[in-house]
């Protein structure tokens, strides 16, 4: 099920940490992880404001924009990001969240169905590991790659 | 341009000189008028409402007494989006965490000047009925609202405001009787911002500093404090301490005269130990080189910074560990975390639970010192050969101005930070975990640590790789990152299972 | 009469000689005839059972690996009063819990022989639908139904039964295949007894010690274990190792090769450290004094034995403070407890935490050991100082006879034990705790210890009299019992409140 | 409220620790404490059958019996122990028992309701002090003690 490096050199990522958020770590190993299974990643850092996400998704003509958020406000942050991304001819681009993504200890089930609200395809819980992004990743971009799955 | 004296917006030339008092007077009416809460606070009222507190208190004037006393007391973090729950929740550190020292925690949007988007945010509580916020918006409730929070407890009380942008909140925290502020120009710039830079961030600090220097003529000694925990991720101790000296020696120049050394714990017993003797002896040397003998600076270890696990119970040796480490180091203070680190911010429950398992470990570290053990003394050997090359040489940057000469170093990667956000740092340092669980440096990038040094931390490296059967490469420092959040399976499993 | 060589029930003249074979196949068919599952037994089927079973399933085996690869396995305690909890206690603890060691406590009547009580304790224990007996009935389940314990977990399984009768409950749970067995001649009878004599409790012992040793005859070497925490009550480390040397010399007089010392935690890190490294050091000394020289004594170190603190979060700190004690200590394995300690058995969720807790403090112990550290050698030295003269002493009256001596010496107070409930220790020694937080010994009583050895302990507990105002006598020793049980605002108050 | 020593003197104590319990240390520093306070104690031990309790109130005419039990099996150990009383003639003799009076850690009022039900006047939770229990004696014994309470 797992895409070939060479397939997944033609998917870009967009990747970031949204809002004031500086916890930069964890946005910076998965960055340098999926880079490193060959896809395109454009890591835009950290406090980054979501419309640097979106003008960036334009620039490079990306699939996906992988969002963290750590600090807790990412609730507050995310809000309207799917909005913007419709208003700006990003319809079917793929959205990921991931990090601590309200404040405090909530029930996993509730925060990933917040996040489904708001429109992203996929919300990853605190704790996820890089090898379970790049699954999902070629699982939901594998349309988009190209050729046939390896 | 970073690394020359500059004019700043408040028409300053750079340099660690003091502000003067006319300029800093302009700088103060500017500052307050940025917000409506500013227009609230008139120093002198303040320091009178700073000298009607009973000593007990009073920072300054506790951490004094516990340095003397030998204790080391306990400190949570904490805030809340709306003063009802900041409320609850001082409250509950101080009775049932038994806290010595109560903090608030202000949330990202104050930290980052905007104001606007936490008002909206303390709506944002109000309506869902849980914090929204991850603090508390300090400069939207303003001075005369926040002392409420002050007057709810009996212990002295502290700002937490993590970013380079203080000037507002500290005006605030001041007026409303917080004693403590905790924040420095280069750690908070460095740590915690992108685009900031180093320039600004000193500056913005200086401005505290001197406002705390300002209080010190009232008679009011505040407590100033350094974060030298920085990005939280497995900082060798001698990064820690640079930053420590560099940013009292910033504050010293402003005239303050109680500042605190905070470091973030290895969770190594000895090197913490090390660590924290050393923070508080270098930057003495430091300081009294440069003239400053009269500084207080009593060191704070803090719990582990970097990635939790996400087993409450095997938080709960962390949470241990480190009143273990605070208190058999030697620091004066401790500031804790809880079981709930990995998930999110704790309920006061767990955050008191956190301070109680942390007082009992203070408790049972007894009068235990390492001083007599010869690999203490290796350690505290290993730290000033590598703080004392690079502090000679950021001072020589400057031409003996520190302030000039950190931005110098920070823009050369003289002086250097592993994982730092910062557009304005190299981050090319890079520190991995030995064999030992030592902190070790694996990349020193541009920092001029001696060869026979970089050669002992690389030795100590290439034990682990070996034991760990993976190659001497930066993968060694990535997964150093995740080893504390790993569970108990991987860390330690039952050895012979497949035998 | 006590203190002389008699003949006991099994027609044996009381000596440390090794029990003759034919004696003891007598002695054998006896004591399973007193209880229907004894017939269940077959020493040649249960041995190749042992055999069987993979290596690390046997406690002999993986202690020895421990050993050489200088881990601190963890093990906790649990029993419950029927098979099918103490089925699900024993998996969550082995799985949830990540136990290196999985226990089977023994409820107390089955300890007291009293099986028809037990079998009306497993009765009530169905009928109320939650157990109502403090450990497994192991003897009225009998040998073959409690084997499907053994053989739900992966890991070695321990029987631990607190008592000086344990003749029979040994004999089933070898045959169930424990690999390990918890428990003492003098160390049982002292501090689990009140009227069996010292003379009965021992020569139980031989019998148990008689039996792994038939084991290793036939290949397999079973983990005898000492149990010198004895009343777990503010227990010196001297003392402690006297029982360790005196019980290990019994057990080695009936050809034990694998015999693990216990001692519980003082709390205090260096004194634990140097009362492991000594308990393993005169032992082996006097083992091999009598011509012993080939057999494994590995220390294990245990959580706090005293009363704890009803403060989960306070708890907490013992919990993980217990692991690193250990590890540092250089213990072989940890018996771990929970924060249930103060108020009961722990559920097997708790249970499994508190070994998290515990695994994650030794994983954070690292490799830190105290050799080198001047205060350590002191109280090393110290400990031998206080041991040998009474171990000489005690070889002394029993004219080279360590069962002999034993008897006379406990019957003079010459061996003593703190707050025995035994009619037959005179419980003179009173053990406080000094300003340091070390263990000390406030009255000998009759031991022979060196005058200048009690001078220091008198010295330090005056300073702890002084600092506490306390008078200088046996307050000290009772407030000790309660020190570990008080809650935060007694032992460690905000300083300055009321100043 | 309390009594004096003198008046103390005049009422005798029966203590020990029930059934096959070890636990002698709370026990012996709880006798201690109220032989300080006055009382005069008549102290088992531990080990001790229920029998034996009454042995000894019968004997020494005792105003009370204290029961200790901590290690779990006390519910077993100590049913019957009132009708035992009454049996024996001791009546009006006022029961109290204390420790960890079950296995494991449950609700103490579901705790102290069961001991009430068997007949003890008064339970006492784990870490209870000893000057809470010679308060509550001095309570329930002033009727027996004669001499106006101090
Ligand atoms: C290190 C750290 C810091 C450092 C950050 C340094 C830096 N510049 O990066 C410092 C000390 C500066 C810091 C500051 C603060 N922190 Co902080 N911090 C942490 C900590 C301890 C570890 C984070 C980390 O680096 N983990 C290691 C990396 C490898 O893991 P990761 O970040 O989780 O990322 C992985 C996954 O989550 C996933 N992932 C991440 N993003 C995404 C995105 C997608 C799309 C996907 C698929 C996956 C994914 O993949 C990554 C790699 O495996 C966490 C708690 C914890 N986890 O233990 C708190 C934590 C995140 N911090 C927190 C807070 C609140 C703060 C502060 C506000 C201070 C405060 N109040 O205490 C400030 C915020 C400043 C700001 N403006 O942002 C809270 C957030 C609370 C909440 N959500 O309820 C946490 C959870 C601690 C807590 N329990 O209170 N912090
Ligand atoms: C020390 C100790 C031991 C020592 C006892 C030494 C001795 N001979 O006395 C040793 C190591 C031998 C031991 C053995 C066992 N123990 Co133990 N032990 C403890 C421990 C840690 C402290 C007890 C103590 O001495 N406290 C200090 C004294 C001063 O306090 P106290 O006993 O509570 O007494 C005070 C009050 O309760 C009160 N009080 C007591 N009695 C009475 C009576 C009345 C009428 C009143 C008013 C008040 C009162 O006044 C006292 C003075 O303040 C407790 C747990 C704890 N509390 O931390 C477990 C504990 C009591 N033991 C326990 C158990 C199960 C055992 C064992 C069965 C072994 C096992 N399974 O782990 C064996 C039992 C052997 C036997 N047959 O009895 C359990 C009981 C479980 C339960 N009830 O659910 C406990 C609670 C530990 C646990 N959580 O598992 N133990």
């Amino acid at each position: 099920m797992s895409l070939t490096p060479e397939q997944r050199g033609k998917l870009t990522l967009v990747t970031g940490v949204i809002g004031a958020d500086t916890h930069i770590v964890g946005n910076r190993i998965l960055s340098m992880a999926l880079e490193k299974e060959g896809y395109k990643v454009v890591a835009l850092g950290a406090l980054t404001p979501a419309e640097d996400f979106i003008k960036a998704a334009i620039e490079t003509a990306a699939d996906a924009i992988l969002v963290s958020s750590l600090y807790g406000q990412g609730e507050l942050d995310c809000r309207g990001f799917r909005d913007m991304c419709i208003e700006a001819g990003l319809e079917d681009i793929t959205l990921y969240v991931g990090g601590n993504l309200v404040v405090g200890k909530q029930s996993w089930n509730d925060v990933e169905a917040r996040y489904r609200e708001m429109g992203f395809n996929r919300a990853f819980p605190p704790g996820t590991r890089t090898p379970d992004v790049v699954d999902m990743l070629d699982q939901d971009l594998k349309g988009r790659a190209g050729g046939a799955a390896a | 341009m970073a690394g020359h004296p500059q004019l700043d917006p408040d028409g300053l030339p750079f340099s660690a000189d003091r502000i003067p008092d006319d300029i800093f007077d302009e700088m103060r009416a500017r500052n307050l008028a940025r917000w409506p809460t500013g227009a609230e606070i008139d120093l002198d009222e303040a320091a009178a409402y700073h000298l009607a507190m009973p000593k007990h208190k009073q920072l300054g004037w506790v951490m004094r007494r516990a340095d003397e006393e030998g204790r080391c007391l306990t400190q949570p973090r904490g805030g809340f989006g709306t003063l009802e729950l900041q409320k609850e929740l001082m409250t509950c550190l101080d009775k049932d965490g038994h806290a010595d020292i109560v903090p608030t925690t202000t949330d990202s949007y104050t930290r980052n000047e905007q104001w606007e988007n936490a008002a909206n945010g303390i709506e944002e509580s109000k309506k869902a009925g849980r914090s929204m916020l991850n603090g508390y918006p300090m400069v939207n409730y303003g001075p005369k609202v926040t002392r409420q929070l002050v007057e709810a407890i009996d212990k002295p009380a502290i700002v937490l405001s993590g970013t380079s942008m203080p000037r507002l909140t500290s005006e605030v925290g001041f007026a409303a009787g917080y004693s403590g502020y905790l924040g420095s120009g280069l750690a908070y710039t460095a740590s915690y911002t992108k685009e900031v830079t180093i320039e600004q961030g000193i500056r913005n600090y200086q401005y505290l500093d001197r406002l705390a220097a300002r209080y010190q003529d009232l008679g009011v000694e505040l407590h100033r404090r350094q974060p030298g925990f920085l990005t939280g991720t497995n900082i060798p101790p001698s990064i820690a301490i640079l930053t420590c000296i560099i940013d009292a020696l910033l504050a010293a120049g402003q005239g303050v005269k109680n500042y605190g050394l905070e470091l973030g714990q290895t969770l190594h017993l000895v090197q913490d130990a090390a660590a924290i003797r050393m923070a508080r002896e270098l930057t003495q040397e430091y300081l009294q080189r440069l003239g400053h003998d009269d500084i207080f600076t009593p060191v704070t270890s803090l719990h582990w910074m970097g990635a939790w696990p996400y087993d409450d119970a095997q938080c709960e040796a962390l949470v241990a560990y480190g009143g273990t480490l605070a208190a058999i180091g030697g620091a004066v203070s401790v500031t804790t975390k809880s079981s709930h680190e990995a998930f999110g911010i704790p309920t006061p429950e767990a955050n008191a639970a956190g301070l109680r398992t942390t007082r009992m470990a203070v408790y049972l570290a007894r009068h235990i010192r390492l001083d007599d053990m010869p690999e203490f003394k290796t350690e505290c050997n290993m730290i000033a050969r590598e703080v004392r090359p690079v502090m000679d040489k950021i001072l020589e940057m400057g031409d003996g101005d520190v302030a000039i000469g950190t931005i110098r170093a920070c823009e050369a990667g003289v002086m250097d930070i592993p994982w730092s956000p910062s557009n304005h740092m190299k981050s090319r340092v890079m520190p991995a975990r030995d064999a030992d669980g030592y902190l070790r440096i694996f990349d020193c990038g541009e920092m001029p640590i001696p060869k026979d040094v970089m050669d002992y931390h690389h030795d100590k490296l290439r034990e682990r790789a070996a034991r760990d059967n993976l190659p001497f490469d930066h993968e060694l420092a990535v997964s150093s990152v995740y080893e504390l959040s790993e569970n108990l399976e991987t860390l330690i499993p039952f050895p012979w299972a497949a035998e």
